[in-house]
């Protein structure tokens, strides 16, 4: 038949930050072991043994709701500081700014929420520090990681279109083959490392999430390499009585951390409420860099791990948290 | 605003939530939004139904949610899903309302929430799209709330972060986005405006209490469309002001 | 910019035989009710209401497992002919083409799994009747529920290519604007109908599924209108205790039929086992259109609705499938 | 098949569970592959983890399911999903096996489950591809179980439903599918296949017992390649059968 064609109508100029091979990203996860094999471990060993320097990092879901705050801490104390990451954040992402941890970024949102701009972040880009930054929507971020879960190149999308988040993007734009009409294709993102909290695991990796799972199920199985850190370990058993209940299986986790609170000072669905004292008195510090130092010294530098950060809020103050049952 | 009965903030609030009908459903997101749903829930709209940008759709506001993604987005709701879940829908065309802001916005209603100045290095680094440019992109009407002033009503924002009408009439559809939607309201300390169905430029619709035509001209950086009669909003009455503080945000976490 | 283009590589000679328009499927949904408003109903008129000869209807999960056989049953008993159908079926499938219900079909598989191949299936195409067969696999026609589901037109797979699958299919095989290689697009099904089957749902169709989802996730999000049948018709405050248990919302939803052992004679996770004796015995038959014939009429056309067919089983009968809680 | 201690489905059931090795993963359709899956599990695969098309994995086969998706395809088990969840794990390549068979297959190991004749009007109806062609493009290793005929065994299949080496080396790469995997072994009740690296051809591994070349090249309707040195199966064992019969399928369903 005589050559058809489809006209590209729009490449954004943003940089694939994390170019991606499905071919070498099959072989990974082939080598994956799909026997059941404790992978307990220290968040020291978990962050040392999984992420390199350089690394593309995914952390889910964001700093003030379930996030990995224990792990994100650990990564800021080794020290790291040329990662790439996806910058959909709050507190969590304005903690790795004003550790000058990342490098390069695909950014979708990352502020304060409710207490408005991240200074650090202000900082950290405006300053140069961060070298290159591409821009997507919240929900391009998300297709980037379902491209990935999905094993495909990309995901069609209808947003981003017409607008200069799109020509800072990495995102194409192309006529439907279809319809005719322009579509935005979201190229995959595959993650070297995500990382990922979760209510409860078992020691295989098997994982449970209450409540929204915000980008969970995607990044698990967009990343080469996972993290998941757990309020709590429970028996296999307990995952096999409700196997619908498994968000996230076990061949896809390299690494189980035991980390109750691991939220803090962030919120845990079901467990415990955000520490807004906590929140709030960092977040408004932070326009100060030397308060933002302390701050640093203090929670993350000043602690060998998750247990003395913990005496170090207190438990007491970590019970009065707690969610009674209803 | 001599008035002391309430600040610009409850104002927005209540302009806010009149521009929404029951029984639909509008995509929140942290801030006023979620406080103009709230109102409208507990005024004239019991059948809006929330839907928050992580996963929480139906929930039963009790107490204002600190984030996007917390539990109160999803307390005693009817779905508890993911990010996709709710953006897909809001794609398939299920949301009606959303809610939007920006540093600067210029006569199409396309928004800037990214960069001040030049991307690859600027002389402000705003918070980014986030789930803005979907809202913008998906939502059949998109209510854009913001503090009026000529420096953020601009001829053209430096940064289009998410879509307004772009260029004009047909621009939306020509782009590939998908047909019918976009911004329906801009409601600012000031007043209210709409777009002109035919040019697409942001019009004025009504004065907020006090203000007259030529604040919001000096406080417009661009030529705003003025029709020969300007409606009056009326100022927020004693029962909305008493719902909005002592249910709505009892814990005064915004207001 | 110079015009920068794709080569499109294969289009598959297969029909869309049901085209979609994405932006009238928003319009679709956005005139839904999203108050919540009572939609139950009987299946009679579910079926009567929902239903227009010539639709293009969707079953999900399939004959043996959750399917709504209740709603099927009265499907065949309203008398329509000219059903345009997405074919991944059982027991199901075969007992619309014992009818004579369908005229076009999307095609992956149609058998019945141990027992072999359809009779009937093999006589309603054989014989002309279906005038229209697309091909596809079975993660093919998921992903093209999956398609509508996220409102876009195609999805991107790596599956179909190189085969006759995809030339008799309606996907198109594009070079990858990212990578250069081949890629299968599968475009988007959007159903006239989807009929699902769930373990419960409140009056106003949020619906909780037991065990594994099938693809009741995405067709019900990929379709115009959708009916639900529920073992169970629950209060909203179930609904409300466990919102993350909900897989389809009410704002979906066109109308709740109660059927109790409505998978009969197929299982229902958790609720009963499947009616073996009755599946073999009809599988067996179905090789003759005569008996064929007398089923139908006997399990079908004799009874006027779901009520007198569990009666027809036998309600002790029915109770000896129901599974002991452990 | 003189011996009367095993029947051929009790055979190839046999051969099909040796092929499998410990710590990898398969995709498992209905019938024999299930029983070969199992039987592996309780002799030399007991990290065998199976996964099932509509979305079950790591189910304790206490009982064999009846059908992909029914409740026995994750009793116990650590993961009930959906279809789409297990199709991304294997096109992700997270499946080492997967399990095949058909009307019809040619020297490439590509299969026919769709029609015999022509498409528009056939002469017979098959059931179609099912998952059949998306585990032959994602499975690292098809495993295909046939019984071994030149009426099933020909030159050209009439309708290629599922991929094996399609024409030859570097096809699949070259249609796009996944790089590496393919065809690994055909398990008939004559003997078991492989294919050669180079021509990816199908070849003659190993002869059933009592079986000889001769009648493997009668029942084959290609040029099939044969070694200078052909192994020989070994019979089941009588652990294997007594397993089989006690164990895996003590209903009887199958065997």
């Amino acid at each position: 038949m005589a050559e058809k064609t489809l006209r590209i109508l729009e490449e954004g100029q943003g940089a694939l930050i994390q170019p991606f091979d499905l071919d070498a990203f099959r072989e990974l996860n082939r080598a994956k072991p799909k026997a059941l094999v404790d992978k307990r471990m220290s968040e020291a060993e978990a962050v040392r043994t999984f992420i390199r320097e350089g690394d593309y990092v995914g952390i889910e879901l964001y700093g003030t709701v379930r996030c990995p705050m224990s792990l994100t801490r650990e990564i800021i104390r080794q020290g790291y500081k040329k990662l790439r990451s996806a910058a959909q954040g709050v507190y969590e992402a304005d903690l790795l700014a004003a550790a000058s941890v990342v490098k390069e970024m695909d950014w979708t949102y990352i502020g304060l929420e409710v207490y408005g701009v991240s200074h650090n972040l202000r900082r950290t880009v405006e300053s140069g520090y961060v070298e290159r930054v591409v821009e997507w929507s919240n929900a391009a971020l998300a297709w980037r990681f379902k491209a990935a879960a999905m094993g495909v190149p990309f995901v069609a999308t209808r947003s981003m279109l017409g607008t200069d988040t799109l020509k800072y993007s990495a995102a194409k734009v192309i006529e439907c083959p279809f319809t005719g009409e322009p579509v935005c294709l979201i190229p995959a993102l595959v993650l070297d490392v995500g990382v990922i909290h979760v209510n409860r695991a078992d020691r295989f990796g098997n994982c449970q999430i209450d409540g929204i799972t915000g980008f969970a199920h995607e990044m698990a199985r967009a990343s080469k390499r996972l993290i998941i850190s757990a309020e709590e370990i429970v028996d296999t058993e307990e995952i096999r009585r409700n196997p619908d209940r498994t968000i996230i299986p076990y061949y896809l986790v390299d690494a189980v951390v035991h980390a109750p609170f691991g939220s803090h000072p962030g919120e845990m669905n079901g467990l415990y409420e955000r520490d807004e004292e906590h929140i709030r008195g960092y977040f408004t510090e932070s326009k100060d860099p030397e308060k933002v130092e302390a701050y640093l010294d203090k929670w993350i530098y000043g602690v060998k791990n998750h247990e003395e950060y913990l005496d170090l809020v207190g438990r007491e103050r970590l019970e009065s948290f707690r969610i009674k049952e209803a | 605003m001599a008035d002391a009965r309430y600040n610009p903030t409850e104002l927005m609030i209540c302009l806010a939530s009149r521009q929404m009908s029951d029984g639909t459903t509008a995509f929140i997101g942290t801030g006023v939004p979620m406080l103009a749903a709230s109102l409208a829930q507990k005024m004239h709209a019991p059948n809006l139904a929330p839907l928050f940008e992580f996963g929480g759709t139906g929930a039963i506001l009790e107490k204002l949610p600190l984030a996007v993604g917390d539990m109160r987005t999803y307390n005693k709701g009817l779905h508890a899903s993911g990010i996709l879940d709710i953006m897909e829908s809001a794609q398939r065309g299920f949301v009606e309302y959303g809610f939007l802001g920006g540093a600067q916005i210029d006569p199409y209603g396309n928004l800037n929430t990214t960069v001040i100045g030049d991307h690859d290095h600027p002389k402000v680094r705003l918070p980014g799209s986030g789930g803005g440019n979907d809202v913008g992109s998906f939502c059949w009407r998109t209510i854009i709330i913001m503090r009026q002033s000529a420096r953020s009503f601009v001829p053209k924002v430096d940064f289009l972060t998410t879509p307004g009408y772009l260029t004009g009439p047909d621009a939306r559809e020509k782009a590939g986005l998908p047909k019918g939607a976009g911004p329906y309201r801009v409601v600012t300390d000031l007043g209210v405006m709409d777009f002109d169905e035919n040019t697409r430029r942001m019009r004025l619709m009504a004065l907020n209490p006090g203000v007259t035509v030529d604040q919001v001209k000096e406080n417009t950086g661009f030529e705003l469309i003025v029709p020969e009669s300007v409606g009056r909003n009326e100022e927020p009455t004693d029962e909305e002001l008493r719902i909005l503080r002592e249910d709505v945000d009892s814990e005064r976490l915004y207001i």
